[in-house]
């Protein structure tokens, strides 16, 4: 009932893991896999190792919401092999997310994860925090089309462009399917900041951060809801899902797949709610397949 | 949660270690239990994991040893801080009878709030305490309401206590007191840690605290992984069975 | 302790309401006063009287972010007078919000508002969801300052811009204070979406709304932040405040007043608690005036 | 708070007025307090202020005439639909012995729930309900568990009951009894209400359960504010005494 294709993959179930949390490392992945995901993404890779910020790097906000600048640790290329052969042992579908500073990185980051033989290659156009690593990727259509072009020209995996909160993600969702990718990411953390009223420093090493979790669901659905109006183009939808409505509402939006960050932290059950719940709703509603709800709320 | 916080007292116990008190400045906080640790923001400068060593009403006590550059600014620090947490799953060994702490060095300070938690439950711990050198000791009643089990001492320079290093006198203790303890838990340096395992595994239950490298405390970054097992310190320890952690323990260094 | 000046104004305290709760009608502004607000902002008044969007129009959140495409309904430029007229029984200052789909209808506006002689200006430059009464303004650099350059000629009230989250914050918030702002009121409302599940439509009849409340404050943070740190403007700080402690940020972060929306729908008593919680914190800090801790988080 | 909900039942009561049950699909809702009411949304139709009439686990009756093209679209809508509540601050005239409810048409819907509520309390809600046409009449009793006061009918068609206005029946049976009542809450037409403050006013304590156009529920809007007092319906309301509305009751129109 909830097998849905998306990217060229066909999952068990809609829900994925978000970029981010935890992935880099093999043994990530094994957890990730207890945590019921249908596939399996990586952390963003870079072609060099990345130390990442000192912590602090994340802080629980006040409003449930999550906000971080990790400054996408990670351990670079060399990785990507290893994070393959972890996924195919755990028999889950690898989504291996890579992100760079200019084309080149992405081309050989691409390259590499094609080699590797990794079931998709997700490209982070939109972290909001990481200079020169971001944002400014996504909000710039034309980089965007000739960043998902080169990438889809030497990856023999789908490419997935996963882009953040901007005022020009119409266009740059638009540019992305144009140079070729499958399917869309949708969204990334919105940018943010937290300070300590006591001490009166921003809270994050880095200051500025990324704001995730339930505070940024309904402007994940708005951005959903608008690509796929405008595209119909295959969506995962990302944001503050936090249970079994939360998706759906990205489903009706235009979502095929959903990805879970935030939530797996407070809540290891929380893939199982999610699908449980949605069977339930599927079944309220009269329908077989959750495939059949997708973009529904859309005219 | 991330909640302000501020310094109440810091009090030099022994040569190397101290006993911080904050207070969190957001009242609803809930009780932490045995083993869980906060992460300490030193604003705009560190982060450091810190063991909870008591909790009263919102005020938190620390055993901190000076170590490098954070534990020593952590130790100067008078002003307003922030603390995250409580972190770890724990680990409440509420199913035994009699326990043998064994701790080498700062790893005796999730000690005192086990201990106040087990006494409440007639449960009985008693400690083994390691050190390299006499002065680095201070009197463990200092941090008990009153004292709630048996203290053996160890020292490496073989001033005070036993002469040697925690885990051989705990070693011998339970040789010679069968089935006097149900369990032992070894919290200290990794080498220590892996003793405890090695020599007292055949008799008993034994678990060990472990650290790894905190940067978030809530599993989300990866960095506290206890390689090669699919485990991450912050949200499934800090306490584990031997068993769970083997291949941890044998690939850690350090003595 | 807590007598802050901005714009021009000096006020008992920092808290004003945010512009469209209530404010378009006297017995409105009876309310606000009522609250405890040290000024009063009126809803945005356009040339014209607006309907506004049939119900629904406003819907709470799970995520306790409030949803609301009003549709700037107000009753135009002749309910100015009386606004004026309410605000000078109540004792309380008037800032007069006004929003058009062009500069006429600003400058139309302000000069109407000046006559009226309230005590400030807001210009409304970044509404997200009426159709050509907002984000696309102040996503315009170039529109921004046209508009407050020519209302600010045309006023002998101080102007203050607003302008909302945008890719181009930055620049219009210089342009804004290079054609003569006093003051810079920020946020508005996220672009967002409900969409009702067993149903499967959007529930606003709007279906795109603003979010506002809690959700939206770490974002509010980070743009008073990032805009006060590059320009040491006077800013007024609005999102998601509901306790003093996020208006405790908002200052830290550089702002020198406070706007409260949303909180105030669910707690009457918020203004008063505020203030308590930030006269508490003033003096824990050892200081003995709010303003002299505005923008200390920022180096 | 929003709910998604679904349609229980919808029943012809009488002419005009149906009786329409909703299920809310979401389970942790608190009890409405009398007077309190919902947003009822048929899904991008028309949004409805409406009373709650009853209310047992998360099922929640409604009494609703048909008025317009929006209460017609939701008399005959079957699916799901979505309910916002419970807006109002509602009233507990907990402080009363016997109470008189002068109800006009569909203002009847909401002594269903108050006397449920008021005999939990051994408090006694009467009632005067008045129609024009005997057609629009049913049987109270119908609504609640079993009888809870007592029932006076008039009609303006004088086919059933009281020949003429509620209003007008209800002076009369005040000043018949007194001392029966120590309160009245008019419920209905503004005209009714006007009538119940004038002409009941010297005798007891009177409250009118008050309609304005509801937009938002929240208090945020202002559409519902009872010019030209400060008072928004939404937020302070729906019940009122009369000398708080007094000019609000004047200015109204409609008979
Ligand atoms: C769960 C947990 C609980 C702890 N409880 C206590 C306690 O109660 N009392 C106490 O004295 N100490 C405790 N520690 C150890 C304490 O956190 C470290 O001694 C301290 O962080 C060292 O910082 P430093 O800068 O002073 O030392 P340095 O040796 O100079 O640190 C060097 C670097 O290593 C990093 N680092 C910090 N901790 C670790 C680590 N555990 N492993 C690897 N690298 C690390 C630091 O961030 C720093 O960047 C605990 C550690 C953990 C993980
Ligand atoms: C707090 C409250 C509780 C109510 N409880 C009940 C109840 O339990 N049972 C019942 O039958 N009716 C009740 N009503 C009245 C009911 O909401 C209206 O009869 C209904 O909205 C009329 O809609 P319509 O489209 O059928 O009628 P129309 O007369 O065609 O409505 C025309 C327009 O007026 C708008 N409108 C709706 N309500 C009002 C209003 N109160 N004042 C001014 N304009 C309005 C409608 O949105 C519509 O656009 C209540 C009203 C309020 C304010
Ligand atoms: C700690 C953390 C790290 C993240 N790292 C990445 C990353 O490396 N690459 C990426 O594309 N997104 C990253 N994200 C963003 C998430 O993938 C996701 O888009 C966002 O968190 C919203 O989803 P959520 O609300 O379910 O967490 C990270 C998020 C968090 C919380
Ligand atoms: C119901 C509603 C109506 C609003 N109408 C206006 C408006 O007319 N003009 C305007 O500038 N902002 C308007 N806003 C935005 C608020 O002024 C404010 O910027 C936003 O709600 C964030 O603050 P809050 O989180 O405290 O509500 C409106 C917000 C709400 C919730
Ligand atoms: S510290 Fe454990 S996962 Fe980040
Ligand atoms: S309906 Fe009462 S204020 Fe909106």
């Amino acid at each position: 009932m909830l097998e849905v294709s998306v990217a060229g993959l066909r999952l068990e179930h809609p829900v994925m893991n978000a970029s981010g949390i935890l992935g880099s490392e093999p043994e990530h992945l094994e957890i990730l896999a207890g945590y019921g995901f249908s596939a399996l993404v990586s952390k963003t890779i870079t072609l060099k190792p990345r130390e990442g910020y000192p912590p602090p790097i994340i802080v629980e906000l006040r409003n449930k919401g999550l906000l971080n600048a990790v400054g996408l640790a990670n351990p670079g290329v060399e990785a990507i092999g290893g994070l393959a052969k972890a996924a195919r042992r755990l028999g889950k579908p690898l989504v291996l997310s890579i992100g760079g500073g200019g084309i080149d990185e992405f081309v050989k980051l691409a390259e590499a994860a094609s080699e590797a033989g990794v079931d998709a290659v997700e490209l982070n156009l939109s972290c909001p925090h990481a200079r020169g690593y971001g944002l400014e990727l996504g909000g710039d259509p034309a980089l965007v089309y000739t960043i998902v072009k080169n990438t889809v020209s030497v990856s023999s995996a789908p490419v997935v462009a996963k882009l953040g909160l901007s005022d020009r993600i119409m266009e740059s969702a638009g540019k992305a399917l144009e140079g070729g990718a499958k399917a869309l990411t949708l969204i990334n953390t919105v940018k943010a900041m937290a300070i300590d009223v006591y001490s009166r420093k921003p809270v994050l090493s880095n200051k500025h951060g990324g704001l995730s979790g339930p505070p940024i669901h309904p402007i994940a659905v708005r951005v959903v809801y608008d690509v796929y109006r405008e595209y119909r183009a295959e969506v995962i939808g990302v944001g503050g899902v936090s249970s079994w409505i939360d998706a759906a509402e990205l489903i009706l939006a235009g979502a095929r797949a959903i990805q879970v960050g935030t939530a797996v932290l407070f809540n290891e059950k929380v893939v199982e709610e999610i699908n449980k719940g949605l069977r339930e709703w599927v079944s309220t509603l009269g329908y077989r397949r959750l495939e059949e709800l997708v973009g529904t709320a859309v005219e | 949660m991330y909640t302000p916080a501020k310094v109440v007292s810091t009090e030099r116990l022994s040569s190397s270690m101290y006993m911080k008190k904050v207070k969190l400045l957001d009242g609803d906080t809930v009780e932490p239990k045995p083993f869980q640790f906060i992460l300490i923001w030193v604003p705009g400068v560190d982060l450091l994991p810190m063991s909870v060593a008591g909790f009263t009403s919102g005020e938190i006590t620390l055993v901190v040893r000076e170590r490098g550059e954070g534990t020593r600014k952590l130790l100067h620090y008078d002003g307003f801080l922030g603390v995250s947490g409580f972190h770890g799953k724990g680990f409440e060994p509420w199913g035994y009878r009699r326990i043998l702490f064994v701790a080498g060095g700062s790893g005796i300070a999730p000690f005192f709030h086990l201990a106040e938690k087990a006494w409440e439950k007639d449960i009985v711990v008693d400690v083994v305490w390691g050190v390299r050198e006499a002065g680095e000791l201070f009197n463990p009643a200092r941090l008990l309401g009153k004292p709630r089990g048996d203290v053996y001492v160890a020292t490496e320079d073989c001033r005070v206590g036993y002469c040697g290093r925690a885990s051989h006198l705990a070693s011998r203790l339970v040789a010679g007191n069968p089935g006097k303890w149900d369990a032992v838990i070894a919290s200290g340096p990794i080498g220590l840690l892996r003793e405890a395992c090695g020599s007292l595994g055949g008799f008993l239950d034994v678990y060990v605290n472990l650290e790894a490298y905190v940067k978030c405390g809530v599993g989300a970054c990866g960095s506290c992984v206890l390689k090669p097992h699919g485990l991450l310190l912050c949200r499934h320890g800090p306490v584990f069975k031997c068993s769970e952690v083997e291949e941890f323990l044998k690939g850690g260094t350090g003595a």
